[in-house]
């Protein structure tokens, strides 16, 4: 077991598979020589040749266009789209093409494509750099949409996206790169060499898709969140005090029902986190599964603690993203409510 | 230009009107023969001039000339009869889905009548595992790979001789047994896919070849811009071609910026490109072949425009007459596909009036006993839907039914 | 008053704001001298001249782009996407820049915007001439999402719509245009003549955006609708007697909170119905907005009716769409629930 | 070409990578003086040749010559002096702003080192009402509109100084009164704005011109292609420009296409095109003052490639060592444009090495003062953020507050 970051997690993912089987190929604006600009990666080029790892045009509706194209001829690309902030351009190619093509062919083709991508904020990144847009593909049907919190599940998905036989939109909270950013933005960042999910085991495994984790059983109430929010809700229930359950869903679709439905029937208490802005956010889905299934369990409304309705601010980005502060706040409301 | 001029918006108009009298003069012409073959490595470069000129092997007595007619080899009267066949099928089957809509029996067809030759030539120089990336307008790639015509009609009608199960409008096919990739029915889209599919054909170390289709409105999409680049940049086997036929539903060439042949597009991007008459069966043969062994060879991406006439609506919810003149397709310069394979088979002693008047006979008997047999698994009329299975709509959203979803068909009791 | 189909009412309003306001332009494919492939701007081009009503390429990136400019020039350009499933090239262009242009510049350039686009199922269009987008944009902050469910509301929503400073997603239920649809395909379609709503007035008049409005009052239940579920939702009520309380939210984003807090305050039952697939669809926003407000008021789970989480299909169409059936059994479910 | 090939994927690559040695020999180049200026209302098909060739005026010597010298007319000395005053202004202040990131005073800046001829003569062609649609590297149009360096360094810093209330990120500035667009950080969506901005002026009646900016790599986003489409459609007066400084971040221009002059994709638009040196000052005026001229007096949209180089990295987060040689920026054939201005000045006798020390001392004292009033004002120094308005970020996300945002503000008590 080696202590990796998630950058180089995320790139041993590639690496095992690019190893395991011809037909996944790598490709993305500088993702070749120069192995990206958060170098995730860094040595596949190399390692693998130019013509399964290279660089794209910037034009991320042609990274994903040709990608379908790829995986329907039977190849199974992973791409980088350099922020998720610029996936729209392939937005048309992912929800009308890569979703639809097993569906609409009936199966006659197929489309196992991965779609990497870093999301959301906390580097001072602005409107541009920051954005998290994973409601933007969970009301796709056909995508399957994961979010990995650490180094260990970073692998272990990737490898499953990978082997999945249809579109994975993955996305990396950037901010976790480097270590378990907990929302303390004033404090040194740990890095994950110091964390025991920095543990990443060599060669090929998998963490299934479609299967959230319990990250901190608790009686008191339930905190539904992933990526990045899972670190902050952590630090969170921890400063006050709280016994939450803290489940890190990280598949968000398709969602983990049953526990999600499970944790919220006993504690009866249910807080949702994340950072994307709050309407229509993936949060509005979390809370309305959780009403569907738990109402008469709920003893207090369910909040949601999400980044406010504007586009993501620069200089004010502390005020701006949802630190442990409040969801502190939302954690004694729901307790009080 | 010493006077102070103003700039004004320039919204381009075609050049006739209902009521007016139809004009083609904006589209450039070449006499048969008079474009020369280059070699299938010819440098993008020395493809410039094709751009503006138009390769054709028919001349007006129907007589096969020029070099490319060369190129094409000893006409092969077999091919030449296939052709024909496939051309004529496929303009009957259109006729008969756009009887069968006006009889409430389907909702939606996209006839290809005037642009035969094209799907049907083009599509006899693929081979086994080479892939179209086809528009709705392309029947004929299907009736010339020899996909069943029941399978056709049954998506028409929605019932279950469809392979797609009902799930997409038609006339959207898929089949990927024929070289057919799944239909979209968001324009474009497919462009850059083939150039991808193209991509993974050279990564895999194979030498099978991608068959773009777009026409020439769609061209204006962000992805045609994309597929040009990926292949000007990472040069895989793929032929990208433009079936211009002049108007993409009510808008004009001139739309889409047409005022300049599309094959022009090309020169921007170090593609090489040709501009052919896309009425003539043998020159479609001939640049298909051409274009086919090219990609194959590995010398490279070409594009072709293939300047054609929408002889028909564009779809079953339109009305041409109102946005072009009635006497516009007679007034087309290219002619009738069919008419001028015929002729030309004919002067070559290969057929007759009486062999095309048996074929249509034939034709017309296995189309109408297909539809027959169609008809009878149930159609769309009366509005309450097909009679494919139900349960197809929960399934092959994923490979596996997710959670959420099988609940929801639970709830459905379907 | 004139009685209208919604194509006149909305070839009206922009007949109107045309006459009123030379800023007002018109484009899109098709829409020029033919005036659409639905009709609704035959006779703007010949009456207002072709450089204020034109036909655009088939790129709907490059009409929203182009239209960004002219809105940020100071015109207020009317676009037509022939059908909302097309609206996905101009993902980008919507929600990175329309939205974001007031915001990113201080208010030093802003981008008043329309763009128009038929939505929703019921005409065999299949999986590309029926899907109902709206929740791709309820949650990208800057933009305000419209829907009408009649000739009246269209042609006052299109005007406040073209007024207002800000860009506008107008969401124009086409299976809505000839006639109110009650799901009841079976049956022949009641021509808007016959409906009260079908009574347009002359000139100019507006239906504020963001303002909800009560098309049925009712102690029971209430349901939350827009566009042409709120005929099905008519429907489903009168055909199994159930007193619902049927809320026409007309604008999506902003919403209208205290029409529909103030409602289910006094119900305390609540179904929501859109067509669009359920997962991450508006319907969960609905359902969080109620459940955060009105919890204690909650008698029964809220109930979300909404299309199945699979692309439209083509031949099962009406096994897919939420119609009066479905809708009244959800009203039972939640009276018994 | 008898035997028989197999496609292989191209994945182009750059002449040189570090350690080895660069060479530009791929970059086609034409002496000064060589290309003639045509009339402002030449055809776009009689610009074909530009694209291949390049546009220069200053020689090795430092003349100006050609007959695009004789169009821009007697060189005016202040206008010169103006830009190389310009010019270095926009040099120091990205020194200066490069050293406030690595002293963790701000967060992010792209410099335009080496190519700032480009915009500071460009600007100085526009008149006001006129608008840059902009990128981020292009620091030297404000300089050159007077935009105020306080407010520049404000957003810098993310203090009250910020025009936009650090709202977006450095250096994506805004201004309408200095004809600056408000820069996005989504690569060349700018481009078809500007199209569309320009065909409001004609709507209008107006004459105000749009200039579009972008860069090389950049081009290949569907943006350009939706851009050229509609400025070939509808010619509007707008000025397409392509910055082509050979770098995308890492990725050389052949991942753009870029073995093909980016000029040559006017042609298949029926655009006019340029090709011009973009370090030469007299170069940029003279073809900055026909292109506007050309789109002012409504005789249609031109594209240039403005040919320079990016000296600098990519911006503050990357480091170009590692994926092209040091050496590079000195094996750049078009020189520096500060110095080649200045040996033209002095040759003029319109200058001299003391007036530029002189000069230099100036704008350093003006540009070191104002940073030290802006850095008064807070910095980005901490990561705890800006001084800007906390409440601004709730501020105009809509003309009124919508209910929910207003509630949000009120819970965050902001
Ligand atoms: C992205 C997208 N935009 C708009 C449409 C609507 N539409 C369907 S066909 C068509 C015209 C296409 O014209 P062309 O590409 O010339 O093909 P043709 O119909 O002439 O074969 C349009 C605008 C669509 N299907 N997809
Ligand atoms: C849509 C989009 N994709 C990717 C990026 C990330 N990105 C920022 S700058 C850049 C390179 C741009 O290169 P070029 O257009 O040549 O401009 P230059 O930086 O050389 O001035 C990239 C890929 C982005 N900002 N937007
Ligand atoms: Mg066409
Ligand atoms: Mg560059």
């Amino acid at each position: 077991m080696a202590r990796m970051t998630m950058i180089e997690a995320i790139r041993d993912a590639m690496d095992v598979k690019m190893t395991q089987d011809r037909r996944v190929v790598v490709f993305g604006e500088d993702v070749g020589y120069f192995g990206g600009v958060f170098r995730c990666t860094q040595g596949l080029q190399a390692k693998h040749g130019k013509e399964r790892c290279f660089d794209a045009p910037i034009n991320e509706g042609g990274i994903v266009g040709a990608a379908v194209g790829m995986a329907t001829y039977g190849l199974r690309p992973c791409v980088e789209i350099q922020f998720a902030d610029y996936v729209f351009p392939a937005y048309d190619q992912i929800t009308q093409e890569a979703a639809r093509i097993r569906f609409r062919s009936n199966q006659d083709f197929t489309c196992p494509l991965v779609i990497r991508m870093p999301t959301g904020g906390g580097i001072f990144g602005g409107q541009c750099h920051s954005q998290s847009p994973e409601a933007c593909f969970t009301h796709v049907a056909g995508l399957k949409v994961v979010i990995p919190s650490n180094p260990y599940d970073a692998k272990g998905l990737l490898i499953a996206a990978i082997e999945d036989d249809d579109p994975v939109i993955f996305l990396e909270p950037k901010r976790l790169y480097n270590g378990p950013f907990d929302g303390h933005h004033e404090r040194k960042i740990v890095p994950w060499a110091q964390h025991e999910l920095g543990e990443v085991p060599e060669g090929h495994y998998t963490v299934p898709l479609g299967k959230a984790i319990v990250r901190r059983p608790g009686a008191d109430v339930t905190v539904l969140v992933y990526g990045t929010m899972v670190h902050v809700a952590q630090a969170a229930a921890e400063e006050i005090g709280i016994d939450a359950e803290i489940i890190d869903i990280r598949t968000l679709l398709p969602l983990d029902l049953d526990t999600i439905e499970r944790s919220v029937a006993k504690t009866g208490r249910c807080v949702i986190v994340h950072e994307a802005t709050q309407t229509s956010g993936f949060g509005a889905e979390l809370l309305s599964v959780v009403q569907e299934a738990c109402f008469y369990h709920l003893e207090a409304p369910i909040i949601r603690v999400a980044g406010y309705d504007a586009p993501y601010p620069y200089a004010q980005e502390w005020a701006y993203f949802p630190g442990p502060d409040r969801v502190g706040r939302a954690l004694r409301d729901v307790m009080e409510g | 230009m010493t006077q102070t001029r103003r700039p004004r918006l320039h919204v381009p108009e075609p050049p006739a009107r209902p009521g007016q009298t139809p004009s083609f003069a904006h589209v450039p012409l070449s006499p048969a023969g008079a474009v020369a073959c280059p070699p299938v490595d010819v440098s993008p470069e020395d493809t410039k001039d094709f751009a503006s000129r138009l390769i054709r092997v028919l001349d007006d007595e129907g007589r096969a000339v020029g070099s490319w007619a060369d190129f094409l080899g000893a006409s092969e009267g077999d091919v030449l009869r296939r052709g024909l066949r496939d051309m004529m099928t496929t303009r009957f089957l259109d006729q008969r889905m756009l009887l069968a809509h006006r009889q409430g029996k389907t909702t939606n067809y996209a006839a290809s009548t005037g642009e035969e030759a094209i799907t049907c030539g083009f599509q006899r120089m693929l081979s086994p595992g080479d892939m179209n990336f086809p528009t709705y307008r392309q029947s004929g790639l299907l009736v010339s790979a020899g996909f069943p015509l029941t399978n056709f009609m049954g998506l028409q009608f929605g019932n279950d001789l469809d392979p797609l199960e009902g799930k997409n409008l038609p006339p959207m096919h898929s089949s990927k047994a024929h070289g057919f990739f799944t239909v979209s029915g968001n324009l474009a889209t497919q462009y850059v896919q083939a150039v991808g599919w193209a991509m993974a054909s050279a990564i895999d170390g194979n030498d099978r070849v991608a068959a773009a289709w777009i026409g020439d409105g769609a061209t204006a999409e962000g992805d045609f811009h994309s597929a040009l680049l990926y292949a000007s940049v990472y040069r895989p086997p793929v032929v990208l071609n433009i079936t211009n036929n002049q108007w993409a539903i009510s808008s004009f060439v001139g739309i889409a910026g047409g005022h300049v042949p599309f094959a022009t597009r090309a020169h921007g991007y170090g593609l090489a490109s040709l501009r052919v008459d896309g009425n003539d069966f043998l020159a479609v043969l001939a640049v298909s072949k051409w274009a086919i062994a090219r990609a194959r060879q590995g010398y490279g991406p070409v594009l072709i425009e293939w300047v054609t006439y929408r002889a028909a609506a564009h779809s079953t919810s339109d009305d041409p007459s109102v946005y072009r003149p009635k006497e516009e397709a007679a007034a087309w310069p290219l002619g009738d596909p069919i008419e001028r394979l015929k002729r030309h088979l004919i002067a070559a002693g290969e057929w007759s009036e009486e062999r095309h008047e048996q074929a249509r006979v034939e034709i017309e008997e296995e189309v109408l006993s297909a539809q027959k047999e169609a008809e009878s698994r149930g159609t769309m009329i009366g509005g309450g839907g097909g009679t494919a299975p139900l349960s197809a709509m929960f399934e092959g959203v994923y490979k596996e039914m997710p959670e959420h979803l099988r609940r929801q068909r639970q709830k459905a009791g379907i």
